[in-house]
């Protein structure tokens, strides 16, 4: 429990800070639409976290979210109906999540460097695939799509016809999904597993446990979440550029599972954890441009705001668990 | 597949982005038309001198015949390309470094054509207003010139630098006044990356919300579309005055919708083109089709509207204001024009 | 006596939940061997890192030579004589055996550029490895190649590098045999002469009776009392230790050889990565294998081999008369055989998760119904386990890796009796546990092989083998070099097969050491 | 040292496919500009390889390049000649690398987040510091500098006054560090004790090791390598910008070294295997542009490459040594 206190601190300072900025900062409309993006953001953050808890680490998230977006855009423009183009996206993610899981367990390599090749292999897919997708394009060539892409949009990110935004459709799925993942974690057999390979696999082999095919599950997991979020990326914005799209998401990810209380050293984690540090970054960054700051001193304050909030959750922790 | 002899034409560019595909379509049908060998390269990191040397030295030490380069940082970079331009036949095109010994520039001014987007801006709201610009990086130097364009023609005078001060309608935000405009935060928020173009839109629109005569300029292709679908989530579209820059697709067809107002357009096709057409025939000895005075912008509106000839200290030119299915057609039959 | 060597005073440590030492005091003389015994997390191993300086005592005074000490870090109680070596391994395993030898003091020129002096130090390695009997050649190996023995020995030879005035020896000899301890007291010996000051503790009652001057014994984290001279016996330390007289060390009801069924049998079998010539053996339902051998015999291999973790290459291998065939110990364990690890550190338990998760470990699949675990009957049982081994830790929620050495092996235990194997392979399975427990776990194994269940007991400890063993397969470089039946079964005849053939040298545990109970079946009482 | 022959395989593989790729590629000056920009590479591999023997990572190498070529010039700018401006950058680095060891050793918070904050905080400081930075504008400013900075930039990056690349002086330096911290790592009690401590800390600590000191020290050097490059970066380069200046380059140095043997858990890697594994990217990216791919290409086909790269190397290291 005390694993999460500090980013909760962190949250609540931040979510503070943010409604004094300014007055239109605490209406709905901007916390919606914060939410909107914790949703997304919190979907990879909880499939980087399942890799990290397993004692993993996924470096090609971004360029998944960014290579499947373009993947689902394409698809529909080749005349595949909406819904079955995310199915069949989701269904690459899938593939993507088996073939690192394979890379890593069956040949034996070290996960940083097939993850990290994988970054640039599904990048040049996408840019190999197309250059920018974007609804209106798919729309151009199929207008009969346009019912059904309406629907899955209202559905999948909350955005009506006229392009508003009208609930936080995907923090509603992030929740959904967090629910599921925390039950796998804390409530059954495969989330110990998970925990005792990310500590120790060598005892995890010797409790007889099916190490390798649970790695793979975990990467599974992970991509799979990364190509649902590039579905969303694609549903939520205007366009997606196949060399930009999710660029760098994999750090924000990874950084939203350590703040959450994953340690890279495997074997912590949980799922509240997961939500609570993936909220982190897009109010921070919310903030900073409700306040108005210059763009320069951005990333700066964005640092130190992150160090801040380590430095009071390792804090807090200490207090709570003096080790000898 | 390429055999020593052939005459080979590189053009790198200064980042990845569609822009460059169509240029890329327009070198490669000059490739095709004058029987050339084509070599076109965008840069994995945008705007990075850097990653872009690299892939120019490598093609002088490859004897290449031609190159065609988009600079980024013309001041600091125009040593490095005089070198190259000894070596190696060399034109600018979309930035240009003058003093670097390449043959010609190829392409438009993009301060003048910043100033353009002024002028949209002051014609949509004659009585002024607040303005906030949108831009991936203002380190560039295209970046640069655009906005110093745009607000040098807002405040009427060369270099403006705006007065600091809080909006007369809202005390809690912080602008800078050029002219009758009130720019938020006294600068153009930089995204760095387009992923961060529309929340960064939407948190900034969310602020303006409320304000009279409203408007947003997006200086990359990617920031107007952007700006719009933020717009759209906060339901402020119908209040605000959208002027964009390039030919981005989403653009286009707002600008058709009547969501955005205008954009102001190169010609990315031409620049591809013109550049392997110049460097092919120099490199048969023939300087003819070396490109002289700069490819005019054009403005691109909803139903098009009268030319205009301004005065820029390079000479009068005439700026095309042409209506967007126009436009369109031009592009979509410029592209088809390439073999595959 | 003169001022002593080192004398400790009300020495207190609270951690969390635990009251580690309550007051402990005791004193060592130059040139004396001091032996410190007591039950599982009497506190033995806390005192000895305090005296070491790896934790702060809350309360209490050290005095090295009569003047107070204070040691913030290992390094100062190195600097003043002081060196520990630690019950639980404590190796660079990504470096050779030299470099671990020397790691921290390395041999070095040129002043602060601590230049290595390699042939140096290859030069004193050699004749360290050669002191505690290993190999030359594994001087420049990775230590994580090493069997479990030889790092231990590993870890003697650094200690005794460092040229110490006090050296500790924390349960030095848990995973050694007879042979490497034999030669490890005479080490003792020479040192005593030297006048060092040795501090031992063991589990192993009759080394303790063997090589200590004195015993200072410790129960619940306070002094016990203390026994010298004559007064150093079995049954005397154990009624301070448990405060009581233990009825029986081997209660082992042993039957007719031969009785049982086979349950499992290895014949050719050849495993990758292990010795060329094959191994066959078979077990009973209901009887102790016993099996013997030096460190590096390849028993563990051969174990861990046979449970699936190290790929098979030839033979075959019979489960109740059934060709048996795996790829990975879920399948060994589906089949019905388990196996506690000698390594319990790597491979028994997951140290970092807390105890009650390394219990329910193997035996999720039971604990949980169709909506995942069920959370209260497992926190129930978890509790059942805990007592049922006195297992001695403050919740099932304690970190397992705060728990004492010896607690930590009994829920490597529990986790794998729960799931009622038909063979159960032991790899050292009284490895750092008290004697009482000890006592316990030999009372389990009775009745488990009463139950009909084949063990399999690799150990290293010639009094449990000849204590609990209905046979024992001895082995020597990989191979079994030969099967003793209990009528031939003697510590003689079994270092002469393990040290493959020559004739073993070494004086016998004086009978008195090792408990009565050694002949076959009469119980023994004190 | 098989370690190496995976990695040393594929580098006379690429070396092999460029110098068929095109006669001119074979050429002294080809080579040399390639070796040039490995020099660079090498020296932020080396302190990432350094800092992962010991058991950390640093994310901020990026970063603290980009500021610091930033900072060199900006310094320049404001009157500090050439030879003090590069002092005082360096010292700047040696303050960073403080900076994130401390946080790291006394604040006992996770490597990976004190140093992913860097990133952020220094690529802040740069655009704080300035814009865009480049001889020339230095020299505008102060035009007395030039025979100075023409000096610098001859000695450290090989480069006449034209901007021709005389020789490859970068990766002299790159060799002459290698060795510095080959003979530290492989001949001195030093290199001893960050293997130990990165592969097993506590056992470093019990053998009485200054564990702290030497993780300090390691970031130290990791970030001062870091400075240096950014120092070469400013010279070789006609400008640098303070928003993507050194961008991602922590990347290609964690690549690097886990290509030349480095293990992510710490404890493993050689100096020959650091410099071996920085020489592949610079090498493989000069052959894509000489095999005139076409941009859409590229990202894959070096993604693929590094892949295939790393599963030689798995190869052989199993050969050699067959594990359980
Ligand atoms: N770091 C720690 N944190 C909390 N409790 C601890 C810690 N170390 C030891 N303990 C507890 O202190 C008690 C004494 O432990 P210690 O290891 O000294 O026992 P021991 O006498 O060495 O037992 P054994 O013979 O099994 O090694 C045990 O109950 C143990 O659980
Ligand atoms: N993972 C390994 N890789 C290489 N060699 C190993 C490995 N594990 C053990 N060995 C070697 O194989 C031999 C047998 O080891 P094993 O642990 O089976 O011996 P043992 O009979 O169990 O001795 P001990 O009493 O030390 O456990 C030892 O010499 C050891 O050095
Ligand atoms: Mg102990
Ligand atoms: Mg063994």
């Amino acid at each position: 429990m005390t694993r999460v206190l500090g980013v909760l601190g962190l949250l609540i300072a931040l979510y503070a800070a943010l409604i004094l900025s300014n007055p239109s900062a605490g209406k709905a409309d901007n916390l919606i639409d914060v939410a909107n993006i914790q949703g997304r953001y919190g979907l990879i953050t909880i499939g980087a976290a399942l890799v990290i808890i397993a004692g993993g680490i996924d470096l090609s998230i971004g360029s998944v979210v960014g290579c499947a977006a373009v993947l689902f855009g394409v698809l529909m423009e080749g005349g595949i109906p909406p819904v079955g183009a995310v199915l069949l996206t989701l269904l690459f993610g899938l593939f993507v999540g088996l073939a690192n899981g394979l890379l890593i367990t069956q040949l034996k390599l070290q996960p940083f460097l097939v993850t990290l090749c994988g970054m640039f292999i599904y990048r040049g897919v996408a840019r190999l695939l197309g250059g920018t997708v974007s609804r209106t394009r798919a729309l151009e060539e199929h207008p009969e799509f346009a019912d059904a892409l309406r629907q899955v949009r209202y559905v999948l990110v909350g955005k009506d016809a006229t392009g508003e935004l009208i609930f936080p459709a995907q923090f509603l799925l992030l929740l959904l999904v967090a629910f599921a993942i925390g039950y796998i974690l804390h409530r059954t057999a495969y989330g110990r597993y998970w925990y005792a390979i990310g500590y120790n696999d060598q005892a995890a082999r010797y409790a007889g446990i099916a190490v390798d095919r649970h790695r793979i599950a975990v990467y599974v997991l992970c991509s799979f979440l990364a190509a649902l979020a590039g579905v969303l990326l694609l549903l939520d914005m205007p366009s997606v550029q196949s060399d930009s799209g999710g660029l760098g998401l994999e750090l924000y990810a990874i950084l939203g599972a350590v703040l959450g209380g994953c340690s890279l050293r495997g074997g912590e984690g949980t799922a509240v954890g997961m939500v609570l540090g993936a909220m982190v970054l897009p109010v921070l960054e919310n903030l900073v441009s409700f306040r108005g700051l210059k763009s320069d001193v951005i990333p700066a304050v964005i640092g130190l705001t992150l160090l801040l909030g380590t430095m009071l959750d390792e804090w807090i922790r200490r207090r709570s668990h003096p080790r000898p | 597949s390429r055999r020593a002899d052939r005459i080979t034409i590189g053009v790198v560019t200064n980042c990845v982005a569609d822009f460059w595909r169509i240029c890329e379509a327009g070198a490669t049908k000059a490739a095709q038309d004058f029987d050339v060998d084509l070599q076109f390269r965008e840069p994995e990191k945008a705007f990075d001198a850097s990653v872009q040397m690299p892939i120019i030295e490598a093609w002088v030490k490859q004897g290449i015949h031609g190159i065609a380069v988009s600079v980024i940082d013309p001041k600091a970079q125009t040593e490095d390309l005089a070198r190259i331009a000894k070596k190696v036949p060399l034109i600018t095109m979309d930035n240009d470094a003058e003093g670097s010994g390449r043959l010609c520039y190829i392409g438009i001014d993009n301060y003048e054509a910043g100033k353009a987007v002024g002028r949209l801006v002051k014609k949509a709201l004659p009585q002024g207003g607040t303005i906030a610009i949108f831009i991936g990086s203002t380190k560039s130097a295209n970046g640069k010139a655009r906005t110093q364009g745009v607000l040098d023609e807002l405040a009427g005078e060369k270099d403006a630098v705006g007065e600091e001060m809080a909006h007369p309608h809202r005390p809690d935000l912080r602008v800078r006044r050029f002219g009758q405009f009130y720019l938020v935060d006294g600068e153009a928020k930089e995204d760095n990356n387009p992923n961060n173009a529309q929340p960064l839109a939407s948190s900034v629109l969310a602020r303006l919300k409320g304000l009279p005569h409203l408007c947003a300029v997006g200086l990359y292709a990617y920031n107007p579309p952007a700006i719009l679908d933020a717009a759209k989530s906060r339901s402020m579209h119908k209040e605000l005055v959208i002027i964009g820059f390039d030919e981005d697709w989403e653009t286009l067809k707002a600008i058709a919708q009547g969501e955005i107002l205008a954009t102001v357009v190169q010609d990315p096709f031409q620049y591809g083109y013109q550049s392997v057409a110049a460097l092919a025939a120099y490199a048969r000895g023939d300087s003819s089709k070396l490109v002289k005075e700069p490819i005019p912008y054009r403005v691109v509106t909803k139903d098009g509207g009268p030319d205009e000839t301004i005065t820029t200290p390079q000479g009068t030119l005439t700026i095309k204001n042409l209506p967007v299915q126009d436009f369109e057609a031009r592009l979509r039959a410029d592209i088809a024009s390439v073999k595959k | 006596m003169s001022t002593p060597r080192l004398e400790v005073s009300g020495i207190r440590k609270q951690f969390p939940g635990v009251l580690a030492l309550d007051g402990v005091s005791l004193q060592v003389a130059a040139g004396e061997v001091l032996a410190v015994v007591g039950e599982n997390g009497a506190g033995k191993s806390t005192l000895m890192k305090i005296i070491a300086g790896l934790y702060p005592p809350d309360q209490g005074t050290i005095r090295l030579d009569g003047q107070p000490v204070h040691f913030a870090n290992p390094a100062e109680a190195m600097a003043a004589g002081i060196s520990l070596i630690h019950q639980e391994l404590n190796l660079a395993e990504n470096l050779s055996v030299q470099d671990n030898l020397f790691l921290g003091r390395e041999l070095t020129w040129g002043g602060r550029l601590r230049l290595l002096q390699t042939s140096a130090m290859h030069e004193r390695g050699a004749a360290l490895l050669q002191q505690v009997g290993l190999p030359v050649d594994r001087l420049g190996q990775r230590v994580e190649y090493l069997s479990p023995g030889e790092k231990q020995l590993v870890e003697i030879a650094r200690a005794l590098s460092l040229q110490a005035r006090v050296l500790i020896m924390d349960e030095p000899t848990s995973s050694l045999t007879h042979k490497e301890t034999e030669r490890l007291y005479e080490v003792i010996h020479s040192l005593k002469q030297a006048g060092v000051s040795v501090l031992y503790i063991s589990h192993r009652l009759a080394e303790v009776q063997r090589c200590a001057d004195r015993v200072v014994v410790l129960r619940d984290g306070r002094n016990a009392g203390e026994l010298r001279g004559a007064d150093i016996q079995h049954d005397q330390m154990v009624r301070l230790m448990v405060g009581r007289d233990l009825k029986q060390y081997y209660p082992r009801q042993h039957r007719p050889p031969r009785s049982g069924p086979v349950v499992l049998r290895l014949d050719q079998f050849r495993y990758h990565g292990g010795p060329d010539h094959a191994v066959s053996l078979e077990v009973r339902a209901g009887e102790v294998l016993g099996m013997a051998g030096l460190v590096g015999a390849g028993r563990t291999q051969l174990a861990e081999a046979v449970f699936g973790i190290r790929p098979w290459r030839s033979g075959q291998v019979w489960l109740n008369g059934q060709p048996l065939r795996l790829r990975h110990p879920k399948d060994a364990i589906a089949a019905g055989i388990a196996l506690i690890p000698e390594d319990r550190r790597h491979h028994g338990l997951v140290l970092e998760a807390a105890v009650g998760f390394n219990l329910s470990l193997p035996n999720l699949d039971r604990l949980s119904g169709l909506l995942g675990i069920r959370r209260r009957q497992e926190r129930r049982w978890q509790r059942e386990w805990i007592e049922r081994l006195r297992i001695r830790t403050p919740s099932a929620d304690q970190c397992t890796a705060l728990l004492s050495g010896g607690n930590q092996q009994k829920i490597v235990y529990g986790k794998w009796l729960a799931r009622q194997p038909r063979v159960l392979i032991l790899d050292e399975p009284t490895r750092g546990v008290d004697v009482g427990a000890k006592a316990e776990i030999y009372a389990l194994m009775d009745e488990l092989a009463g139950q009909g269940v084949a063990l399999w007991m690799i150990s290293s400890d010639m009094e449990e083998l000849l204590g609990m063993s209905d046979r024992v397969v001895v082995m020597h470089e990989g191979r079994v070099a030969g099967e003793l039946s209990r009528e031939q079964l003697s510590e003689e005849a079994v270092m002469q097969l393990a040290t493959g053939g020559m004739t073993a040298t070494i004086p016998p545990i004086p009978r008195d050491a090792a408990a009565p109970s050694i002949a076959p079946g009469t119980p023994a009482s004190s």
